[in-house]
């Protein structure tokens, strides 16, 4: 009956979001193709954290690096919006790749403060590369086109934006189902274990790093296509947060989890602009409730494969435990 | 017959929904060895959590020395004497073997006899005192269940959970431990829940024995009975 | 650039780094003691700082209250927050099998939260000072000048620095913490209170928070958002070792020092990145930190 | 169907951690197709042979011979495809994830490598192979459970089964039994013995002598890292410097 | 057919501002401000007989927010203008999308140098001060008053802190023989040592600061730690609160040659003023009891507010957003509020090139006479 579940899910999004552009206001639309970005954000993220266990905290940093190469190909070629959003993929990857490499040699908390930091450095170049980014003036993009037909407006790029989300969501769930899947998942429940199964867990992590990169540089992309500036401010770790809540409140390691957290807090973070001054107390508040009350996440264990939270796992957890007590 | 020190009354458990334990019964008198038996799975572990509150009971009481103990947290219970050598050596990785042993006498209001037992558990376990300094994560398997073993020995417990104490270790120092068990009962009276996978051996040191079965009691009665019983030589014993 | 600027530069630029370099320990060390312990990366650190410092500052300021009472008060406050968002949220969270990110969550939960309230209280609008401790008359070291405030908070740095790595080491109650953050089933097992231990260790942080932010306040001036700083904090458990308490002050120090280095002989531009150019460097060439002890063969 | 000849032969092998030695000039051979003990007291060295065999540990000194090649320095994540598999004292489950995929795990290193078949899943045959094994095991009922729901006994099963998914020539078990009664001993009992049949060589590091002395064909034993004797389990069961350091009076019958 | 937004009875505007979170300072009471100047004009009989209809959007001073805002308030609400903004860079992200839908916009009190120039049809602003007027303005005071030669100036390396030194050192050429030592620090710094230091070594006659109010506060104090004695002049940015900053320098003694620059038509405690002061009263008579408010910048809210209503009338009983738009180009206005009227030109929408100065020494104000103007003109990039 999962399976049913999932499909009627589906295709009651492809319905609603196959009628809005008819009847929704541009803003809306406008909000649409953000959730689009953050999905596909909240699937690269996934696919390092929930997949593969690993605490990175650098996401924004590729996302930025994703818009700031779209845009500059944008200005200076205006070409096709994919080749954009897949250079913009292919150099966040690279360095993800790279920041892989760096990062294997820790794990839990150093790898989430280093790589933390790593997105804080990324965060102060973009306000200080100013030749490239126009520094803390923020950067203008050009709109993107597809075979010249120009993406000037957000219902002009919602359906491209919202196709090209489904696809990530597709090669989400197809690379989970895949051997190099199950290699992510191997790693993230025992290197030891993995390494015996012939998991080269150094080259697996540096590929999860990559590919989730990948993603966040896509995503980019993808808000250039209907959105024409940038602002080093608004990549910063507060953004990272907002997509790690996301999966989490979702249901870290699962896929469902990830896309209804990324809607769900998406508008949660768009309708509290209308609660005013108290918007910060709201949110924190709901951030608290969910963690007390449904911390594995809206999905939990409802997926094929169990998720456990990145260094849920205690060194000394080899003893079955069971209900903790606690009075 | 006097009230007994332990008294489990038909506890039941559950993780989730999987049920562990139905209505477990048992009792263990003042200072007696009782052994608990039964296949892998068959809630064993499971009982000895319930009785050091690591699992909540869905069911049923637990009563110690005729107070009931199911409701107090688990270290007031260590505090009123029961302590548990946990299955799978809960050792604190980071820990040297010294301080491990100190953090077993943590709940102890007597700090005088902390220094005579140190001597105690090293003497039962003289490779705990070659590694004395040696972090418990590099210990070998048999080491960590040694350390175990001698953490629950320095909390001077009125009665001693164990929870497969042979387990991953040499035979040697199996014969040791057994010893150390009988010494700690005979001399300082010492009451003993004994779960332990070698039948023979358990049933050899305990007076009395409860058997379990996919989480309910199966058969209990005297050890010695026990060893002789067909069943049970068929069923536990082997060949 | 003449040489005798360079070694005036030198000694003003090491010992203001020192000092600010202290601020940075202090909030690391409350940092490293709930995460030792605890196991949890606590995101809302700077906020519980600054709530410090607003609730101090609303008692002087609305209340008027003499600061005999203030700063018992002030303590007492924070310890009770923390100490019940430990009680009520942490142990609900663990209760209800979340681990650490969910907890991370919460913490950042709890930040937001904080500043909020601190918003409507309206104090927020403009940087804060608290009346100082300590007099701000100013002293010479060298041809560099100081505050006898500046001296103060270094003396408090490493004072609490030495207490807490005490406490830990050699205390009944600090191994019982140790004891908690390695294996708490087993910590359970000898007869340690979880909830109590983690009560008190989120009340200590709360303590040495409160008192930082009612030294340091007049220095750096506070605001809703001065909660960033907590981050030089993580910088500095970081670079020290993030379950060393030592390594949390050393850290603190390398951070001030080199945010003043930079500073001074690169740009005042890149101060603000000092601090992850440390972290990088520390982990790539020392990954467990400076004090995080040599790296063992794990054991399989 | 075994081919006589050594499949794996330690050289002088030496461990050491900082100052703690806790392997000196370690040499054994072991035949193809048999079933070898390593025994010996606690914190003698077997787990540390067991974690340089595998590669997780590097010798100090002293060099691993495997089916003719010399693996003293390969990857402990290239031993899979060359044929050894390994179980843990302490339980190296991938313990969120269920039963099954657990064992499908153990056929990751099987055919063609690289990113084709990386992104390829898992086939049904694959699957079925799985699936018999713990049919094998006893824990085809279990196999949507995630496995750190089973008992520590069944956890150690589905262990056997992973690495068995490997298809080894050479398979390293630390400490099977443990854990386990008579009755799941007699058990794993056949299942080595069918797996010894299968021309599968075991090293076999145990502390439960009725299973060493049922089924090895020769048992090696180690004391404080070094090698103190060699033989068949009648020679070692006599051997007085084995009794003293390692059975005891009690243990020798069984 | 008309412009969206307008009916016979009403005319329906955009009013947004970061009202939440730390831009909250910024915005809230300058919303108010605008709020109550169209309250007062409904009263009167609105404009043309038509009532103003307001909707008001939080822009949480970030680039993201404000658009969505925008957005929002164009396609949804359909307002027929925008009056909003008070974080210039956030404001710069509605431009293309502004122009676009060719709606006309004037904002409140941000700089939003970035949106103003080049000069977009339907963009105005700088009612409080642009950052270019702000930056050269400080340097015409030291260098005119203070008879500097060579400045010390320190700034922010956020937007804001490009856009006031491009025109500080414009205004620097402009005089020839005025140099400038330039320190660009992050608005969250901790220790000021650095520059303070890097400062005192070159030795300039005079010390500008165009931080914001915390980093102001830390320099000024370290700088009388470091024993610097020559004049200190702290533009806008960072005097939102003077009792706070005295307190904050640690006494008046560290304000002995320290002057601060303001775009108000006179100091705000100066009965010129105190109809501004008394209006926020009325209207909101709960808000002005609690500490803090009026926010500093409040007044700031009125000439943006006062500019929209002025053009509207102008533009008639039936008003469209063309006709605004071509009023706006030549728009003068006194406003009675800042040191100067507003005043528009084709090719300069920036309200406001002035500004006056006050010597502070922690008790007293004296008022410089005159103001002080920036040169810095827009020349289009090539
Ligand atoms: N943490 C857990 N989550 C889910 N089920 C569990 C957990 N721990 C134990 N169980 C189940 O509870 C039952 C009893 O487990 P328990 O560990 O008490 O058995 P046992 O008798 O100790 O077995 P063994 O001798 O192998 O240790 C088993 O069926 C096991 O699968
Ligand atoms: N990673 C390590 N760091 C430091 N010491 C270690 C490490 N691994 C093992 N040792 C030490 O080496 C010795 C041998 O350990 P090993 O695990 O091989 O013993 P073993 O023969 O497997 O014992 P057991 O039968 O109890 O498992 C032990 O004394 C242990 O303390
Ligand atoms: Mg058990
Ligand atoms: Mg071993």
């Amino acid at each position: 009956m999962k399976i049913d579940l999932d499909r009627g899910l589906l295709l009651a999004c492809a319905a609603i979001l196959a009628v809005l552009p008819f009847v929704a206001s541009g803003y809306v639309l406008f909000i649409v193709n953000l959730l689009m970005v953050y999905i596909v954000l909240a699937l690269g993220l996934h696919i390092v954290l929930g997949e593969t266990g690993q605490f990175a905290l650098a996401h924004i940093a590729f996302y930025g690096i994703g818009i700031y190469t779209a845009g500059i190909i944008n200005n200076a070629w205006h070409p096709n919006f994919l080749v954009s959003i897949l250079v913009s993929a292919v150099v966040a990857g690279a360095l993800g790749y790279v920041l892989g490499a760096l990062a294997i040699r820790m794990r839990d908390i150093y790898l989430a403060l280093s790589t933390f930091a790593f997105g804080e450095a990324m965060q102060w170049v973009f306000l200080n590369w100013v030749s490239v980014t126009n520094g803390s003036n923020g950067y203008r993009m050009s709109p993107a086109q597809f075979f010249g037909y120009e993406l000037v407006s957000d219902i002009r790029a919602y359906p491209f934006v919202v196709l090209a989300a489904a696809a990530m969501l597709w090669l989400t769930v197809y690379l989970s189902r895949s051997q190099l899947g199950s290699a992510f998942r191997a790693v993230r429940e025992s290197d030891v274990a993995a390494q015996a199964m012939g998991v080269n867990v150094n080259r697996v992590k540096r590929i999860a790093f990559m590919i989730s990169a990948a993603y966040a540089g896509l995503a980019g992309g993808l808000f250039t296509t209907f959105s024409s500036f940038i602002h080093p401010d608004s990549l910063g770790f507060q953004a990272t947060v907002l997509i790690l809540i996301m999966i989490v409140v979702g249901g870290i390691g699962s896929v469902r989890g990830a896309i209804a957290g990324a809607v769900i807090f998406g508008l949660i973070s768009e309708l509290l602009r209308q609660v005013l001054s108290f918007q910060e107390i709201i949110y924190g508040v709901i951030l608290i409730v969910f963690m007390m009350f449904l911390p594995k996440g809206l999905f939990s264990g409802r997926d094929a494969r169990q998720p456990v939270a990145a260094g849920a796992r205690r060194p000394s957890g080899t003893a079955p435990e069971a209900k903790e007590a606690g009075s | 017959m006097s009230e007994p020190l332990l008294r489990v009354e038909s506890i039941s458990a559950s993780y989730g929904n999987i049920s562990a334990l139905e209505n477990v019964s048992l009792q263990v008198p003042r200072g007696e060895i009782v052994a608990l038996l039964g296949a892998n799975g068959a809630g064993k572990s499971t009982t000895l959590n319930v009785i050091s509150r690591i699992v909540r009971p869905t069911a049923g009481s637990v009563w110690f020395d005729g107070q009931r103990i199911h409701e107090l947290p688990t270290d007031e219970i260590v505090r009123r004497g029961i302590v548990q050598v946990p299955e799978g050596r809960e050792v604190f990785r980071d820990m040297s073997v010294r301080e491990n042993l100190e953090m077993g006498a943590y709940a102890r209001r007597d700090r005088s006899g902390v220094a005579d037992d140190f001597e105690q558990v090293f003497r039962t376990f003289p490779r705990l005192r070659e590694r004395a300094s040696q972090k418990a994560a590099t210990l070998s398997g048999g080491e960590q269940q040694m350390l175990a073993t001698g953490r629950a020995m320095m909390a001077r417990p009125r009665m001693i959970l164990l929870d497969e104490p042979s387990m991953g270790l040499a035979p040697l120092i199996i014969e040791q431990i057994f010893d150390t068990i009988l010494t700690l009962n005979r001399e300082q009276g010492m009451t003993i829940l004994l779960v332990e996978q070698n039948v023979k051996l358990a049933l050899s040191v305990s007076s009395y024995a409860y058997i379990l079965e996919n989480g309910e009691v199966a058969l209990e009665g005297k050890s010695a009975d026990l060893r002789n019983d067909e069943g049970v030589r068929r069923a536990y014993l082997g060949a | 650039m003449t040489l005798t600027e360079v070694w005036l530069f030198l000694q003003q630029g090491v010992l203001s780094g020192l000092v600010t370099g202290s601020v940075y320990a202090l909030l690391a060390v409350a940092f490293v003691t709930v995460f030792k312990t605890t196991d949890v990366p606590n995101f809302a650190q700077g906020e519980i700082f600054m709530v410090g410092g607003y609730a101090a500052l609303g008692m002087v300021l609305v209340q008027q209250w003499p600061s005999w009472a203030v700063i018992p008060l002030t303590l007492l406050f924070v310890a009770a927050i923390t100490a019940v968002f430990q009680r009520v949220v942490m142990e609900k969270v663990i209760r209800s099998k979340g681990a650490g990110v969910q907890l991370v969550i919460a913490t950042l939960g709890l930040a937001y939260v904080l500043k909020g309230a601190v918003r409507q209280t309206g104090l927020g609008d403009s940087p804060r000072s608290l009346p100082p401790l300590v007099s701000t008359d100013t002293v010479m070291i060298g041809d560099a000048f100081l505050t006898k405030l500046d001296l103060m908070i270094f003396a408090v740095a490493v004072g609490t620095m030495a207490a807490l790595f005490l406490m830990f080491n050699f205390t009944r109650v600090g191994k019982a913490m140790r004891a908690v953050g390695m294996n708490p089933r087993a910590a359970q097992i000898v007869g340690v209170s979880l909830l109590r231990i983690r009560m008190a260790v989120w009340a200590l942080a709360g303590l040495i928070s409160a008192v930082t932010a009612l030294l340091i306040a007049p220095k750096i001036l506070i605001t809703p958002d001065i909660g960033h700083i907590a981050i030089l904090a993580f910088a500095a458990a970081i670079v020290g070792g993030i379950s060393s308490i030592p390594g949390a002050v050393v850290g603190g120090f390398i951070i001030g020092v080199a945010e003043n280095l930079v500073g001074l002989f690169i740009s005042t531009n890149a101060i603000v990145v000092a601090p992850f150019l440390a972290i990088m460097i520390v982990l790539i060439v020392r990954p467990q930190g400076i004090l995080g002890g040599k790296l063992q063969v794990k054991k399989v | 169907m075994s081919r006589p000849g050594k499949l794996l032969s330690l050289q002088g092998l030496t461990v050491q951690f900082g100052g703690l030695t806790a392997i000196k000039d370690l040499s054994f051979e072991v035949e193809r197709g048999t079933v070898h003990a390593l025994i010996g007291p606690n914190g003698a060295g077997k787990s540390t042979t067991f974690n340089c065999i595998s590669r997780y540990y590097d010798p100090t000194r002293g060099s691993i011979r495997f089916d003719g090649a010399d693996i003293t320095h390969r990857r402990a994540d290239e031993m899979a495809a060359m044929g050894v598999a390994r179980t843990f004292q302490n339980l190296e489950l991938f313990n969120e994830l269920s039963v099954l995929e657990n064992v499908l795990l153990g056929t990751y290193s099987h055919g063609a490598r690289g990113l084709r078949r990386a992104l390829k899943p898992a086939v049904a045959e694959t699957r079925e192979f799985a699936e018999h094994l713990l049919q094998r095991v006893g824990l085809i009922d279990y196999r949507r459970q995630p496995a750190r729901g089973l008992d520590f006994g069944r956890q150690k099963m589905l262990e056997l089964a992973r690495a068995m998914a490997i298809r080894p020539k050479l398979l390293l078990l630390d400490e099977p039994a443990a854990g386990l009664r008579n009755r799941e001993i007699d058990a794993l009992d056949n299942i080595l013995r069918e797996l010894a049949g299968e021309g599968v060589t075991i090293l076999l590091v145990e502390h439960v002598m009725q299973l060493v002395m049922s089924i090895s064909e020769r048992i090696t034993v180690m004391s404080f890292g070094e090698k103190i004797a060699e033989g068949s389990p009648q020679e070692i069961r006599s051997n007085e410097k084995v009794i003293e350091a390692y059975l005891g009076k009690g243990g020798a019958d069984e | 057919q008309t412009d969206p937004g307008i009916t016979d009875k009403t005319i329906r505007i955009g009013l947004f501002s970061p009202l939440s979170g730390p831009g909250m300072a910024y915005g809230f009471d300058v919303v108010n401000a605008a709020k109550m100047w169209y309250d007062k004009t409904n009263k009167e009989g609105g404009i043309h007989g038509r009532q103003i209809e307001l909707v008001i959007e939080d822009t949480r001073c970030n680039a993201n927010d404000l658009l969505a805002a925008v957005k929002k308030l164009v396609e949804q609400d359909k307002v027929f203008l925008l009056n909003g903004g008070s974080c210039s860079a956030a404001v710069v992200a509605a431009r293309e999308y502004v122009e676009r839908a060719k709606v006309p916009f004037l904002m409140l009190n941000a700089s939003g140098d970035g949106a103003l120039y080049p000069p977009s049809k339907y963009i105005y602003g700088a009612f409080s001060i642009s950052q270019y007027a702000l930056g050269g303005s400080a340097v015409q005071f030291a260098a005119e008053h203070l008879k500097a030669k060579k400045i010390g100036y320190i700034n922010h390396d956020d937007a804001y802190g490009t856009w006031n030194l491009e025109a500080a050192q414009t205004q620097a050429k402009h005089l020839g023989d005025v140099t400038l030592n330039v320190q660009s620090i992050n608005a969250n710094i901790n220790d000021v040592t650095a520059p303070m230091l890097k400062i005192r070594a070159a030795n300039p006659d005079v010390l500008v600061l165009t931080t914001y109010a915390r980093p102001a506060a830390l320099i000024i104090k370290k700088a009388r730690e470091l024993g610097w004695t020559k004049p200190i002049v702290l533009t806008v940015t960072g005097t939102a609160d003077l009792t706070q900053l005295v307190e904050n320098v640690g006494g008046p003694d560290a304000l002995k040659n320290f002057y601060i620059q303001d775009v108000l038509a006179a100091l705000p405690s100066d009965p010129k003023l105190a109809w501004v002061y008394d209006m926020y009263k009325q209207y909101y008579p709960e808000l002005a009891a609690k500490p803090g408010h009026p926010q500093s910048y409040m007044p700031y809210g009125l000439p943006s507010a006062m500019s929209v209503v002025k053009a509207l009338q102008e533009a008639g009983p039936e008003p469209t957003r063309e006709k605004v738009l071509s009023i706006l180009e030549n728009l003068k206005l006194e406003t009675k509020v800042m040191a100067a009227p507003v005043e528009f030109t084709p090719t300069d929408h920036a309200a406001l090139k002035s500004a006056i100065y006050i010597k502070f020494d922690g008790v007293n104000k004296e008022l410089i006479p005159g103001t002080f103007k920036s040169v810095w003109k827009y020349v289009p990039k090539q």
